[in-house]
């Protein structure tokens, strides 16, 4: 299991793959994963975003994580788990979060990565300021509920 | 007994506050909104803000002991 | 929109990547990436498995995996997406399928992932045979419910 | 007139069958069932089996054309 945060540009791909990679143990026994990407889109609201200032509460935000994991593990039959997010300036197409579960069925793989996502979006201490195309400056001020259909 | 609290402050509540953090010192027992009206005197806290103490979240009638780290924040933005 | 069968080994983060680079009118536009990889396991049923032989009606395959796609389009809000699986031998640790799901926002990403994931294990005509340690070989003659909790 | 149909057996199958295809003719119309019938005679279908016709599931009472494709096989598990 790691909670990591990164104030610099990450590969999501490398960071799945490195993290399989050195867990050698897990080969031949997971049969799922699930991964899940959140990228920084140009828009929100309707308004052009040229980029966002993503804050956190150093050493909250990784507690935070950590018992996210927990829970997911408690929950669901889960082998291992990678979550991985951004902090400082970030710019449009550039990921800021990843959720990896490793599990042996595809159900617990869904849904443990679905949790860890929706718990994090309501608990974890991040806050995002998007700076608009218009110049004007903004605090995003809630994060929707993922599990709702629109 | 002196108690010293540490208080931090995050985001758009950081911003219209004009500060990150207060050092105070209490005498006798005190709870997470005890500190918010010390902090912030004739300030009504925002609706939503989130309080913290060590990093866990907690009630505002939670009871601060000396030595704690109080943190108060909007609500979450990430992923 | 993209299906294809692979007779070899497949590297299931190259897929995405070289995808998700080719696709550069997304850029920017979607804010959720969801990604299942189905793997093979060294044990199955209590037993050791040597290696799976996956056998599939060329033509068919593609063309249910086309509309599983488009009926998750139809179901969802979704960018693109693309899936990969894996015909022949295959060992132990090798990924077996790759579902990939773009989205502007996560629920669909989510959602429409796991359809697809489902969707292909109970219509798209596939077939596995294990080898067992013991040389027993065995076909493998249902696929479970991937919603259902256990 | 003649119908050629071509029937495709897959997986367990077609091992135990033995084969994996069959060129049958027909006069007048027919059935998935029927085609069953006339290519594996004295065999009822093992349960579960499913069909297609020209790569679309069916329902086997569907009827069948000149040229069709028709297939059988067992339950399926991709993924």
């Amino acid at each position: 299991m790691a909670v990591k945060i990164y104030a610099q540009g990450f590969d999501p791909w490398q960071e799945v793959q490195a993290y399989q990679n050195a867990a050698r143990q897990m080969a031949g026994k997971f049969g799922a994963t699930n991964v899940f990407i959140g990228t920084m889109r140009d828009f929100n609201e309707g308004d052009d975003v040229k980029s966002m200032h993503l804050e956190h509460y150093p050493g909250m935000t990784e507690k935070q994580l950590e018992k996210i994991i927990a829970e997911a593990r408690r929950q669901w039959s889960v082998i291992d788990a990678l979550v991985v997010h951004r902090v400082g300036e970030i710019l449009p197409n550039e990921p800021i979060v990843l959720v990896v579960v490793w599990a042996s069925h595809r159900g617990d793989a869904f849904d443990a990565s679905r949790y860890i996502m929706e718990a994090l979006k309501s608990k974890a201490p991040f806050w995002k300021k998007e700076a608009l195309l218009s110049e004007d400056q903004r605090w995003v001020e809630k994060n929707t509920d993922g599990y709702k259909r629109e | 007994m002196t108690m010293s609290i540490k208080v931090r402050y995050f985001a758009s509540l950081k911003e219209s506050l004009g500060r990150s953090e207060d050092d105070l010192e209490f005498t006798g027992p005190v709870t997470v909104k005890d500190i918010w009206c010390r902090a912030n005197v004739g300030k009504p806290a925002p609706d939503n803000l989130l309080a913290a103490v060590n990093m866990e979240y907690v009630d505002w009638n939670s009871v601060v002991r000396d030595g704690d780290e109080v943190a108060f924040f909007p609500p979450v933005t990430g992923g």
